[in-house]
């Protein structure tokens, strides 16, 4: 059970970072390449303050207001430019925050932070544990969608000038996006850290806030449900390939692309098509 | 090759599948990175592993049960060993794990293999903290810090007094230099200037020049040979004569092919002496050419070494793993290829760390370095 | 030359124009006017191959050219010169009419040069300069030269004098005339109602994507409902 | 009362330049409360920029913007509008992952969005949507609610971009070319609503092409021609002014629309 | 002395960068995409130039074949992979240009074995000395020359020739373009013939000088290059060129100086971001 168990935790952590991104790049439109960066932040509060011997449970609302004011930070930015451009910038942040921790002795450098003391939770209790922040979040997403701030996010990621025009505060509404995604990540960070009790720069590099992209990308931008299956998915993909070995990332890669080219609108689109043909078979 | 990996893969996930029973044959699992940047090395290592394995049931297995090796592929990335390591204990059943991977990898599977009560033997990842995990946790290879004090010392044997750092900032690199800038004072040596560079930099220009104009007597540079093979080439172009003193990530045939005639005088310390008279040495050079047609470098070395340490301890358990397992590695004492393995209450390997030279074109004997205080391995005690 | 027949043309879901039926003879000038929004810019964009034809046909010298994709229609011999001007702002005047004349042979390019600068001497000076630099008026006069480059059979120019000099606009349709004077058709969408009544043979009047009134540019004028309507409040 | 005193917009010296391109020069105009006021004049005059620079979407290089007599000179956009301005744009932009009725009821939630905690804290919008409903069958369009606005005809667009800054329940309400792109019919059915919308007590700004409606329809016109105001007044002197004539309408047509401009506003 | 050689070291890198990224500049200026594939270009212009240049002994063969097998290549990607999603949200060519990215990584990984491939022949090793201190690969010259002659080669073809004249007012206004009968297909072709073969090029002559290539080798530039185009104002071929050049020899100063407060890519995005946010159109956009 130790491997299901382990399996589902490391789903649970992913549907959570997933959302994360969701909220920001799915629900407010605004791209992000660094989204990892925010992972780590909260994997490393976390991380430092269980060394320090602060317990488990309140790490978690500490790392998600360090991962959260970072956000905010960032979310200036996004003030300043605009897509491709955010694109490219969000991926800066990413790669400023894996070359800064990497040298700060502090954080353990290169070298990472191992033994991150334990929560005290059963392995069992753990994944229940992420799995309800995990559900959390989906419900929060949900919730989002359906009261007025989701509302403004989805008219602000199609046409921000115009929501201006109808006298809303994009530039703060935009910082709290950010604020809210880069919490949840936080809260990802801190559930990542003690999940594997061992953290390093790299592990919250590039790579991972592309692969947290894929997984929005994948779910279908926007959609909760898409998203969280997606997540669920892709997490466990690679340990699911181990059957393919050497070909795991060809095949990752591949489905990637192949998604995209014939469903850019990602799994969500897919099933739509697939339950109801007609509605786009007018098309 | 990849169909046999492809095979050994499929066979593991369906004997999963179907619940063939445990004791048909003996199985050991190893972790290590097929793909993404270290696949390289993952490689090697999975060969020497095969080896090790082919060599034992060439030679009856344990009690005459085959020994059946089961691969993960870890991305050498921490997040992907963990349940690599879970699945092998858990599903595979495994009675003992070998690490074919880097240190990121190790120390998040370690922790697991020990609460599992499954030895896992480290072939060559260094960081410190692996053997901490406990009791079931073995390391065949020389810590970081340990071949960073060979280093300082070999410099100091060369005569060489100022000297220039480039370090390769990730745990391996840094490691290193710590053990050197340990070590450095006590034999007189003097670090002039040290420089970073990262595991994915090939062009080292910039900082090259700045070394050339610090005008070093000697450079010691850690990497791997990928980054060695440029850097060690570009020094020479740059017309930087100094001597230049690696360590075992430059252990590789391919650091030769890259560097071309700039490798030639490069020293490294390493676990691999090429020139051993010691027939296992020998024997397991040659038999890695004629299994994989190249030569062997320290990573397959100390990976075969590390697979034979697990088999050669369920011979005497009879094939049984946990503690009985644990117990007779401890105890024992190994002939591998990279010397007489004893393991300290730490399970670090005692052992004298081997200079090689690049001399027309392959490694050579240049000296060994044997200072058992100087490269005693961390204990429990300190 | 040009006939369009129930032409209904938009983008996506979208219709910009709907069942338009315009003939355009040889050798005139005709114009299409109408308010803004009405449909005018659509419909030459459709003939040029950019909007999507959702039904209806493009006659043009009496082959169906709506399937055809752009490039192949001003190869057919219909060259735009588009509401906004749509210079390429980065190239130089001489390098925005080599464009306009691309699908003829280089050595044409002399000679077709010379005919507009003939037309337009000002950009005879401007030559070298980035279009993006010129004025307003030698921007309509490069758009203008440029579809000519391409030495078209019909020329649909969107929007002449807008936000032009009259004095400019006096000298683009001077040029006009003289092109009809050397047998080119012209189809004109223009703002400024009366200009066009006094160069034009023919009006079509658009309004919301329909045509709701065509005939000569004298009967127009005689029309005091339409002038009421449509063009005396321009 | 006192309101009816003091001008409830009031542009003062405005000159904006871009580049050092002046594309308004020194334009001052006040708006008073309960006034339709039609700003015209020929493409490119600098009627958007106007309107741009009193929504702050332009900053002028120098002179004043007040409203109620306060100035809304460093104000972002949002605030204006939060100040009682509501803008209908010239191109339409209606939110096209939403219905018509949740386009509306979006701007006409003001209240909860004004703040992201409030907005985060709401659910709720039958008010809004109630709000919304009343404002499109106010507009004619109640029967298009619930479909996308993708699939809707210009008119019915038009309408939409109304009816959401209609919703916002401004103080002024800026139209930028509400007519364009409809016939006629449409046109006059639109005109006819705005004029509705000004008898209620919303005060109109409106720029527009189509003279005969404006002239139907405003109480008062400001025209702009290459960035500087040339004339302000009633209607019918404005349209008698020889220099708009000359300017706007061109030597020949002058005549008839002098006759015909007599004509519309006596109907009126 | 040592400053002249740190701005030299940082224009040979520059230079790297500035082929790599002009490709990705002009696929960007006609499709709007950031085209992370093209870095798979970079990594196969490495490969075909060892084979053939240990096959044939011939470094110019291997260039030219480098440089037309991935300029096909090129090709074959856009008309495969992007032309049937163009219209989709940019994030979505963004993913499947990734996607292939892996893929093509693991591709060279298990076709060419993950430990890579050096040349059998020294190719360029000699050392040069110019100006008495300022020391060279012949490789490091090469690659300088090299790039800055087929860049004013480029320049050259796209002022002065019809075809260059025809790609540039494509990227300009594609539609109008099309309106002149020039067919976006064939622009299409053009640009990633080209952008790719000048990533090959790269590879070959990264190859040369590390005497390696490996599956690997096209992350940085992957990321890099992207960068790059930004800071120089995405699709701008002038900015990329300039922004290729100074981001090369600010990492050269960066290493030195910065090294043990951060890394090279960390440098170079701290630059990156510090532009953005005095500049959020980039360097050397046109306002």
């Amino acid at each position: 059970m130790e491997y299901e168990i382990s399996l589902a935790t490391t789903m649970a952590i992913s549907v959570l970072f997933a959302l994360s991104l969701n909220l920001i790049t799915g629900f407010c439109g605004q791209i992000s390449l660094g989204h990892a960066a925010f992972l780590g932040v909260g994997a490393y509060t976390a991380g430092m303050l269980a060394k320090a011997g602060v317990p488990f449970l309140l790490t978690l609302p500490l790392a998600m207001l360090v991962a959260g004011a970072l956000g905010v930070i960032v979310g200036f930015a996004s003030l300043r430019v605009r897509a491709d451009f955010l694109a490219i910038t969000t991926m800066g942040v990413g790669f400023l925050f894996v070359g800064i921790v990497r040298q700060q002795d502090a954080l353990g450098g290169e070298m990472g932070i191992s033994a991150i003391p334990d929560s005290g939770m059963s392995k069992l209790v753990f994944m229940l544990f992420a799995v309800a922040m995990a559900a959390a979040a989906a419900l929060l997403s949900a919730y989002v969608r359906r009261c007025w701030m989701g509302r403004v996010f989805s008219a602000i990621a199609e046409d921000e000038d115009t929501v201006r025009v109808m006298g809303i505060d994009v530039p703060r509404f935009k910082l709290t996006a950010f604020a809210l995604g880069t919490a949840l990540a936080g809260l990802a960070g801190a559930l990542y850290a003690q999940h594997l009790k061992f953290i390093a720069p790299d592990s919250f590099g590039f790579i991972e806030s592309i692969t947290v992209l894929s997984m929005v990308v994948v779910g279908g931008i926007g959609s909760v449900i898409g998203v969280t299956v997606s997540a669920a998915v892709l997490s466990v993909l690679p340990s699911w390939f181990q059957v393919i070995g050497t070909y795991k990332l060809l095949v990752y890669g591949g489905l990637l692309f192949l998604m995209m080219r014939f469903s850019p609108g990602g799994m969500a689109a897919l099933v739509k098509r697939i339950f109801h043909p007609d509605r786009w078979g007018a098309k | 090759m990849n169909h046999k990996k492809l095979a050994v893969a499929v066979t593991a996930a369906l004997a999963m599948q179907f619940g063939v029973p445990a004791w048909a044959e003996v199985k050991i699992g190893i972790n290590v990175p097929l793909t993404g940047f270290a696949a390289a090395d993952g490689k090697s290592a999975l060969d020497g592993a095969k080896l090790a394995v082919a060599d034992a049931n060439a030679k009856g297995g344990i009690n005459g049960e085959k020994i059946e090796l089961v691969i993960y592929d870890d991305q050498a990335s921490p997040k992907e060993a963990a349940p690599a390591a879970t699945k092998l204990i858990e599903k595979d059943k495994v009675v003992a794990g070998v690490s074919g991977s880097y240190s990121a990898s190790t120390r998040a599977a370690a922790p697991l293999f020990q609460a599992a009560k499954v030895p896992y033997v480290v072939a060559y990842s260094i960081h410190p903290d692996v053997t901490l995990a406990g009791n079931y946790v073995f390391r065949t290879a020389t810590m970081g810090e340990v071949q960073g004090r060979a280093g300082a010392k070999l410099s100091s044997t060369l005569g060489k007094k100022n000297v220039v750092l480039i370090t390769l900032k990730n745990d391996f690199g840094q490691a290193l230099a710590a053990g050197y800038k340990e070590a450095a004072p006590k034999f007189g040596v003097k670090i002039i200037n040290e420089y970073e560079y990262g595991i994915r930099d090939r062009q080292f220009g910039a900082l090259i020049s700045k070394v050339k104009s610090d005008n070093p007597e000697l450079i010691y540079a850690s990497g791997y040979y990928f980054t060695a093979g440029p850097l060690v080439n570009q020094l020479r172009a740059a017309g930087i004569t100094v001597p230049v003193i690696g360590q075992e990530g430059y252990d590789s045939e391919k650091f030769i092919e890259i560097a071309g005639a700039a490798s030639e005088g490069t020293l490294v310390t390493t676990s691999l002496d090429r020139d051993s008279d010691s027939p296992v040495t020998q024997a397991f050079l040659k038999e890695f050419r004629a299994a994989t047609n190249a030569g062997a470098d320290m990573v397959a070395a100390s990976t075969f070494t590390a697979t034979s340490i697990a088999i050669e301890g369920l011979k005497k358990t009879g094939g049984k793993g946990g503690e009985a397992l644990r117990k007779a590695i401890e105890t024992g004492t190994f002939s591998t290829p990279i010397g007489k393995l004893t393991f300290n209450d730490l399970h670090e390997v005692n052992k004298d760390v081997q200079v090689q030279i690049v001399k027309g074109k392959a490694f050579h004997r240049h000296s060994v370095i044997s200072d058992p205080v100087l490269l005693a391995p961390p204990t429990k005690a300190k | 030359m040009l006939r369009l027949e129930g032409l209904s043309c938009g983008y996506g879901l979208f219709r910009a124009v709907s069942e338009l039926d315009l003939n355009v003879p040889r050798g005139t000038i005709t114009g299409l006017i109408g308010p803004n929004g009405a449909g005018k810019s659509s419909t030459l964009m459709c003939i040029a191959g950019h909007v999507d034809l959702q039904a209806g046909q493009v006659m043009f010298d009496e082959h169906d050219i709506g399937g055809l994709p752009a490039t192949e229609r001003v190869r057919r011999g219909i060259a735009i010169a588009p509401e906004g001007r749509r210079l390429f702002k980065d190239l130089s005047v001489e390098d925005n009419l080599r464009v306009g004349g691309m699908i003829h042979k280089a050595d044409l390019f002399k000679a077709d040069l010379e005919y507009v600068l003939s037309l337009f001497p000002r950009l005879g000076e401007r030559l070298g300069s980035l279009a993006a630099t010129l004025s307003g008026g030698e921007q309509q006069m490069l758009s203008i030269g440029r579809a000519l480059m391409a030495r078209p059979k019909l020329i649909m120019i969107d929007e002449l004098s807008l936000g032009l000099m009259p004095k400019m606009v006096d000298l683009c349709y001077d040029a006009l005339l003289r092109l009809k004077q050397d047998g080119m058709t012209i189809l004109l969408v223009e703002q400024n109602t009366d200009r066009v009544l006094s160069v034009a043979d023919q009006v079509c009047v658009l309004e919301s994507g329909r045509t709701v009134w065509s005939g000569t540019a004298a009967d127009a004028r005689k029309d005091p409902e339409l002038a009421a309507a449509y063009l005396g409040l321009r | 009362m006192s309101a009816q005193m003091s001008p409830l917009l009031s542009v003062g010296a405005v000159t904006v330049q871009f580049d050092g391109v002046t594309a308004i020069s020194d334009v001052s105009f006040d708006v008073n409360q309960g006034e339709l006021l039609g700003l015209i004049g020929p493409n490119g005059a600098g009627k958007t920029t106007m309107l741009r620079v009193i929504t702050g979407v332009v900053r002028q290089t120098s002179g004043s913007v007040r409203l109620e007599g306060r100035s809304l000179e460093g104000l972002p956009t949002h605030l204006r509008i939060r100040r009682g301005l509501a803008l209908s744009q010239q191109i339409v932009r209606p939110f096209r992952d939403m219905s018509v009725i949740d386009n509306v009821a979006l701007a006409a939630g003001a209240d909860k969005t004004v703040s992201p905690v409030k907005a985060l804290l709401h659910t709720g919008r039958e008010r809004e949507l109630k709000i919304g409903r009343d404002l499109l069958s106010r507009l004619g369009i109640e029967r298009h609610a619930d479909e996308s606005p993708q699939i809707q005809p210009m008119g019915i667009l038009k309408r939409l971009e109304l009816a959401r800054a209609l919703a916002l329940a401004p103080k002024l309400l800026l139209l930028d070319e509400p007519l364009a792109g409809l016939n006629s019919k449409e046109a006059r059915l639109l005109a006819d609503t705005i004029t509705e919308i000004n008898r209620s007590g919303t005060t109109v700004v409106m720029i527009e092409h189509n003279l005969g409606e404006v002239l139907r329809i405003c109480h008062r016109l400001v025209v702009l021609d290459n960035g500087e105001k040339i004339a302000e007044g009633e209607p019918e002197a404005v349209m008698n002014n020889a220099t708009v004539r000359a300017a706007y309408l061109g030597s020949g047509a002058a005549a008839a629309t002098q006759a015909t401009a007599g004509d519309q506003h006596a109907e009126a | 002395m040592l400053f002249v050689e740190l701005i030299a070291q940082g224009l040979i890198q520059g230079s790297i960068y500035a082929l790599i990224a002009l490709g990705l500049t002009l696929v960007y200026g006609l499709l709007r995409i950031l085209h992370v594939a093209h870095a798979a270009f970079f990594t196969l212009g490495g490969y075909i130039g060892v084979m053939v240049a240990n096959q044939t002994g011939s470094l110019a063969a291997a260039i030219v074949a480098a440089m037309i097998i991935a300029g096909i290549g090129g090709i074959l990607v856009f008309r495969l992979c992007y032309q049937p999603i163009l219209h989709q949200p940019p994030f979505v060519p963004l993913i499947a240009s990734i996607g292939l990215y892996i893929a093509a990584e693991e591709l060279f990984r298990i076709i060419f074995g993950p430990s890579g491939l050096s040349y059998k022949y020294a190719f360029l090793q000699d050392q040069v000395v110019l100006f008495g201190f300022l020391r060279f690969k012949l490789a490091e010259i090469a690659v300088m020359l090299g790039s800055a002659v087929i860049i004013g080669v480029l320049s050259l073809l796209q002022t002065r020739t019809r075809i260059g004249v025809a790609c540039q007012a494509t990227v300009s206004d594609p539609q109008m373009a099309e309106s002149f009968g020039i067919s976006l297909q064939k622009v299409g072709d053009i640009n990633f013939f080209v952008g790719s073969a000048l990533a090959a090029f790269a590879g070959v002559m990264v190859s040369v000088l590390n005497n390696m290539v490996e599956p690997t080798m096209g992350s940085v530039p992957s990321y890099k290059a992207l960068a790059i185009i930004v800071l120089g104002g995405l699709g701008s071929v002038r900015g990329t060129l300039a922004a290729a050049l100074v981001l090369g020899v600010v990492e050269s100063f960066g290493t030195i100086y910065l090294g043990h407060y951060l890394d090279r890519n960390a440098i170079a995005f701290a630059f990156l971001i510090l532009v953005l946010m005095w500049r959020p159109q980039g360097l050397f956009a046109r306002t």
